[in-house]
């Protein structure tokens, strides 16, 4: 098993700390990971991105070219990276922020509302679980329960409601993909 | 001890210094490194150690070298240029005998260049970019693993022998996260022992002096001799690398770092379609793993170097194999990452003749 | 009547044109632009005297102003 | 309806990349109808810093140069003694001129270099991610500063144009914000002034601009401004540290500098 | 009869191989009694730089520490930040510490780092046989201003006192000579007091000390005097530039700094 | 122009790069090189060109980085330390192809080391001591007549290609004095035309902008591969040597700079003694001579490599060969300077058969 | 009687005591010495106080000063 | 013929110069010729010396590490410098400042009162021609005459009566030897 994830969205969508919540199971459940976030001037401009290896092999390069997966978050991520999915490669879009859809039709693409999911159950910055909660569930890369444990020592700093809120969110991303 | 955590390598770096004894940094700001200094600006005062943030790279290394010379565990990092501006310091602290750590996480040069990752540097750590013979003990560590645990085995080295020692890594081993596991107890700083060359403030009787040079005639060349001396048994001691698959082998793979483990997957991949690939990383960059090469050399017809650079490494690799086996470079330079699949197409046109990238 | 136009491809949303307003003429849109920001927009165009000053502190120079 | 304000010919058309209410934008604004204004946009060269404002050249509409971190002045004197009759400025950052650039600032200042400097003091080492600036304030928090900045540890905040004004070199020394629009029409006014004397071959001129980072900070655009008015101005007085003594006396005393009691 | 005048315990016996009526002998002389006479002589580390002092290390009896040229303050930081107990002081010339060591010097003084500075301004560089420095007067000939130095190719003298006082890190900055005994009398007490505020945590001091050098110079000891006298002090005023606000209280008036008109 | 006159190495080398247009020099002082600067405090000024003493090296390398970018011909020099220093701003220039001319007066190393003659930055020169890979044109003179007339080649090659080009030089070729021939008409710097690239104000249309990086993603490999391309080219067209008695010799001689007026003395002594010796001499340490030493490798059977440092040079020496002659190493580091009857007895033992001086 | 001893191995006949000294005590010896330098010496010897002002001046610690 | 010269004395005797008039002369008789000076921190301390080399074939080296010929001006230079000299070398003795002897007997040694018949003429400081000239008449690396007319060309601010004074003082080393 060897999975390619990039995560892209607006900077203060939780895109980093995500990426590495998703490393952090896959290091749980026994695989091995990498996490690579964009940095330096790439950052400027209100975007962010990271790339997430999960893998049963060891990991040459964190670096994700042609990414299995893609959890796209914002509409300006969608045109920067569609492209570069593999053929048959899966794209989870979050349709509240994305109107547009992709124009290739070789990938697997599927819509989850998560902005829109997250603040129903209370925080929109819970989003970036949402995707994650519809990635676990539809490749089983990491275990979604394992997705949930992490949170508390990923976000050392968070408190119990927080955690909570995310656990949700988690399940609620499961149950929309 | 053995908890496997997930860290990014920077900060493991940092955290791997600080185990081993580092209670002393200064550093100045630049791009991918800076969760180095960062991280040491909290970290060390929790220890009783102290960070300094420069006013730039050439008052940082001469910060160690005051720092170093009264005995401390002491370390900077920086990104490429701001290891050029470096390099004088740096070869005073070799001239001197001053153990110092450093680390460069190495962006795509030359000049300003850009941030991405890049093995441009090769030249500049293992032949020295400043002045004169002297010579740093460079390590290059291939994971973020690595990354925690190298600064140790830095340390143990560089006081061992009085000299610099060095990390030297890309950016994506500064930037990203693994799982790490620390191999060692933390050394309490405070309990190791003062060496006998450090400057403490002494009795004129036994007062001490630490300085590069000596100007009386022929001294200077002595003082040469005597280094060089302490080099020739580092190469015989301290050599580390690791070889793969290499008995029987049709090829080689050769490359060090991030490039290492872009070759052990296409090697990895390469043998489950049934190619006699084998593979050999040198850990340590100076001292050279020469012999292990030399001792396949004319055994294995083939020889693939890949590096994030221009043709620097394999200068290495041709030294040791001396003209006795084909060396063919991959070479991706300034942020181009090769990956396993590319690595790994290179490897078979080599194997079935193609001379596009034969180097020598 | 004295007005601004607000070039969308370059405003950030940053704000600082509101209150440099004296006739708080300036609100943000409610809707992101490309980029993904919320440009500034007239939200009391009538209160316009055309004086610039929302144009001197905007850090994009995405203001232009007609008199 | 015409129009009474729009962007100068002196930059290029090129959106800017810096973070939404950063201050440079502003002052790039400024340097650039400054040198379009006085007439010598053709017959100005513009040296870029590493710092965020190392992409200048983008949108600054002439003749550039991206130099090594900290060197502008010594850049600028390269290009200034070999074409002293261009406009020859040197843009830079607290980081890039008072830190790793300290002597270069000094020494082209001493030797009155027939310069121009743009300093954009924000406290912070912007382009790398909010590292402590040798121009932070005391218990200002940084990434290399995290529990803010003390004396013991990290010493104090130097001001440039104080420090600057000790020495015999320079010409005209100036500080001032862009944090409301008469700060902004002040700071033109102080640039052009600069490029003024520069054109009458008068010597070394540096205009201090403080200015905000928003996104360093951590703080909302707006709240940026706060502290730009409230933290930094105390430290860093607004006004002019050094001009010609013919103009000091012709000057309304209303304009001269407001030092710290 | 007994001695009341001999070589310190603080030197070595080593005869210092500087240049006939060189500056640097005293000095030597006064730093090492100055760290004796404190009963500090085995708790000192001294720092030697680049210039004809670099074989400091041979006369003061002292651990020492000899490092790139420019680079002593940085190096005693890295000194004292590791031993805060000791007394540590860089020995600098003023090529040394004006010139390719200026934003070290400026850094530790804003830093204000606990350290002491001994500045030699012999206003050439020794060592390497007479070029320009920073502090070479207007006028003056050197191997890189043969007609001597004007304003427009080289600028003007650093005032590094002066300059200093500009910032808020120094504690004690006084500029001396040593031309005649009554100069030397007030160098040791200047020394002496630096020393002290440094044992005491104050902070940073330097000493500037205007001496000779009469062989890049091409005069006599006895000439070379005179200049110290009277072309270097009317541009470098002997005085304290900064001292503890206490202390400056309790000070009679006189020996306040004499500023040039 | 043919006229011959007895100068100082140093002075001959700023004489030539004044005639050869050189119209602006920033410098820091250090022996064994001040009379370069000195000599162009005057001579400049008479010429109309700028002579600044720099406050550092630093500053000194970037005040040429914007001279150059004006499209001046331009100078610095310092020796060791301070050329470490200037390594970061040599890489912005290689990077920005800017064409500046420098020389390293070398001392003995590492550290403050002393100002004995000394070939000890071999490394750093022609492999780049900066950071990432670029490379600079490399002169290696012998004769103080070849300080002064290699800066002409300097300048033209660094026009040509817009690089950076040094001469290569230890403090025996910049103290010594010995007549010397200007062996080409003095150069009209106001006649030489502005370079297209050069910054001179332009209209916005036209506007040019000089800058050593570009941080689009994949920008900075093309950037490098750019540059790859100058360097190839330059190692095709531009190689300089010479190879005496090279036919039917039994050993070969080699050395650079004053190594090789050794070399050569040791050569002409074997020979009257009937030893069959020959000799080569890279004129251009960067691009090497690799072909010339290739083509006599496996016909000659030994080469001897004399070089003021421990082992540098030989490097390439040995890259060039590779493995097909036996190579002897003599080295004498940080002021050491070999006499020809060493050299010589050296060789006889070489020839002897004996091995204590093998290299590879 | 209070008097000065010159280290003729250290003095390097810079002469700098010699205006030092209020009594004009000091002069310069006739002879070189191993070091090929003219070494001080008392020239009027009686007049000496023992003042130390020589010894304060000497950049090379050639003066013990006796009293 | 092969002359490696080391010329030793004071600073200020003119060793450094008289060392380029020898060169420049040497360059004059259409030989070789190096000039090679001390030089840095070699120089501290009022002692000077310099090489030279005039050879019929190409000089290696212009450091002389053995000489063939010393010119000793004073006192000091000759116990730095006795012991490198070749077996069988010359050495010229500026006897109005040197007192001691030579303990080597394996050399040639040249007793001139240089000083002395320079003050004599007009001019202590012409020593070092009094020396050049005896060294031109016992070696002949280079002629007396080409000694003599190279004084213009390398000491070109020197006006006629010092141009005089110093061909005078070459001829009285000349006869003196
Ligand atoms: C030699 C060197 N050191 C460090 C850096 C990294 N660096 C890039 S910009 C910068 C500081 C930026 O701060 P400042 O000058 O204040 O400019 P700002 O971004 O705040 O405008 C640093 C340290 C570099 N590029 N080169
Ligand atoms: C990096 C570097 N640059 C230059 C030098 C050469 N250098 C040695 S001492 C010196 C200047 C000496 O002048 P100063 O500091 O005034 O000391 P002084 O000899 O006058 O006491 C210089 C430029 C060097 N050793 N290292
Ligand atoms: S021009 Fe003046 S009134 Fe109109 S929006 Fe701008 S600031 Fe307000
Ligand atoms: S100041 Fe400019 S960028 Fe900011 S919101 Fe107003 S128009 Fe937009
Ligand atoms: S990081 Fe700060 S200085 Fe840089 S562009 Fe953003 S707001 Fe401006
Ligand atoms: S050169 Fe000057 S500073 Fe150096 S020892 Fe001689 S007199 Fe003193
Ligand atoms: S001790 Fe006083 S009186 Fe005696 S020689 Fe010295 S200065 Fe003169
Ligand atoms: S001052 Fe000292 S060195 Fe100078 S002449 Fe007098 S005793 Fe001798
Ligand atoms: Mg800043
Ligand atoms: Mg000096």
């Amino acid at each position: 098993m060897y999975q390619g994830i990039i995560m892209s969205g607006f900077g203060g969508q939780g895109v980093v700390s995500g990426g590495i919540l998703l490393a952090y199971a896959g290091m749980m459940d026994g695989r091995n990971v990498t996490f690579f976030p964009a940095y330096g001037a790439e950052m400027r401009g209100g975007t962010a991105n990271c790339s997430v290896v999960v893998s049963t092999d060891p990991v040459a390069s964190p670096v994700v070219g042609s990414p299995d997966t893609l959890l796209i978050m914002n509409e300006p991520s969608l045109a920067r990276f569609e492209n570069s999915l593999k053929s048959g490669g899966l794209l989870i879009l979050n349709t509240t922020l994305v109107s547009s859809r992709p124009a290739r039709k070789d990938i697997k693409v599927i819509e989850i509302a998560g902005s829109e999911i997250a603040e129903r159950i209370g925080n929109v910055k819970a989003a970036n679980m949402v995707m994650l909660g519809a990635y676990a569930k539809l490749t089983e890369a990491v275990r979604l329960g394992t997705l949930k444990e992490s949170i508390k020592k990923v976000y050392a700093r968070a408190n119990d409601k927080m955690v909570e809120l995310n656990k949700k969110a988690i399940d609620e991303g499961g149950l929309a993909a | 001890m053995s908890e496997r955590i997930l860290m990014k390598g920077n900060e493991a770096l940092a955290e791997g210094a600080v185990r081993a004894g580092c209670r002393f940094f200064a550093g100045y700001p630049i791009t991918p490194q800076n969760e180095i200094p960062e991280y040491m600006s909290w970290r060390l005062p929790e220890t009783g150690g102290t960070f300094l943030q420069a006013e730039s790279e050439v008052s940082a290394i001469n910060m160690l070298f005051g720092a170093a010379a009264v005995g401390r565990r002491v370390m900077t990092s920086s990104s490429s240029p701001g290891i050029s501006l470096k390099q004088e310091g740096i070869s005073y602290c070799a001239s001197a005998e001053l153990p110092i750590f450093y680390a460069n996480i190495v962006r795509g040069g030359p000049g300003l260049g850009n941030i991405a990752p890049s093995q441009g540097d090769y030249f500049q750590s293992t032949r020295g970019g400043g002045h004169g013979d002297y010579r740093v003990f460079v390590m290059a560590p291939k994971s973020v693993d690595e990354m925690a645990n190298f600064p140790r085995i830095c340390y143990d080295i560089a006081f061992k022998y009085r000299i610099p020692a060095m990390v030297l890594a890309d950016g994506i081993l500064g930037q990203m996260m693994e799982p790490v596991t620390f191999d060692f107890d933390p050394v309490e700083a405070d309990s190791l022992s003062i060496p006998d060359w450090a400057l403490r403030g002494s009795k004129p009787e036994e007062r001490r002096v630490v300085k590069s040079f000596d100007l009386r005639p022929g001294k200077m060349e002595e003082w040469n001799y005597r280094l060089e001396k302490k080099y020739d048994e580092i190469k015989a001691e301290e050599v580390r690398y690791e070889a793969i698959n290499t008995d029987g082998a049709d090829l080689i793979l050769t490359g060090y770092g991030t490039s290492a483990r872009i070759c052990e997957t296409a090697m990895a991949q390469g043998r489950k379609e049934g190619l006699k690939i084998g593979y050999i990383r040198p850990i340590t960059l100076w001292p050279f793993p020469t012999r292990i090469f030399r001792d396949l050399a004319g055994k294995i017809g083939k020889f693939l170097v890949v590096e994030m650079s221009l043709g620097q490494y394999v200068e290495d690799v041709q030294l040791s194999i001396n003209g006795r086996s084909e060396i063919y470079l991959h070479k991706r330079p300034a942020g181009g990452i090769p990956t396993g699949e590319e690595v790994l197409e290179v490897a078979k046109k080599v194997l079935s003749g193609d001379k596009s990238k034969f180097y020598v | 009547m004295p007005k601004i136009d607000v070039d969308v491809t370059r405003c950030k949303g940053c704000e600082l044109c509101i209150p440099a307003c004296p006739h708080d003429v300036i609100g943000l849109s409610k809707t992101f632009s490309a980029n993904g920001y919320y440009p500034a927009t007239m939200v009391k165009s009538e209160a316009c005297t055309g004086c610039k000053l929302c144009a001197f502190v905007c850090p994009d120079v995405a203001i232009t102003v007609y008199k | 309806m015409k129009i009474v304000f729009e962007q100068t010919k002196g930059l290029t058309d090129i959106p800017m990349r810096y973070c939404p209410g950063c201050g440079h934008g502003v002052v790039h604004r400024l340097v650039a109808e400054c040198y379009e204004e006085l007439g010598v946009q053709e017959n100005t060269i513009g040296v870029a810093p590493v710092g965020c404002s190392v992409f200048a050249d983008e949108y600054l509409n002439i003749d550039m140069i991206q130099g090594a971190h900290g060197r502008g002045p010594a850049i600028a004197t390269g290009i200034k003694r070999n074409l002293p009759d261009k406009l020859a400025f040197s843009y830079q950052g607290d980081g890039d001129l008072a830190s790793i650039g300290a002597a270069e600032t000094l020494h082209a200042a001493a030797r009155s270099e027939n310069i121009t400097i743009i300093f954009i003091n924000n406290a912070i080492y912007g382009m790398t991610g909010g590292q402590m600036a040798p121009t932070t304030l005391l218990g200002m928090r940084s990434t290399t500063s995290p529990a803010g900045r003390t004396v013991a540890a990290n010493g104090y905040p130097i001001r440039v144009c104080e420090l600057l004004a000790a020495l015999d070199g320079p010409v005209y020394l100036e500080r001032t914000t862009v944090d409301k629009p008469a700060g902004v029409v002040k700071t033109r006014k102080a640039i052009k002034r600069a490029f003024q004397y520069q054109l009458e071959g008068r010597g070394f001129t540096l205009v201090e601009i403080l200015s905000q980072c928003p996104t360093d900070w951590g703080m909302t655009p707006l709240q940026s401004l706060e502290r730009v008015r409230n933290e930094m101005t105390p430290y860093f007085p607004l006004g002019i540290y050094k001009e010609p003594e013919d103009d000091k006396k012709a000057r309304p005393k209303k304009d001269a500098v407001k030092k710290e009691s």
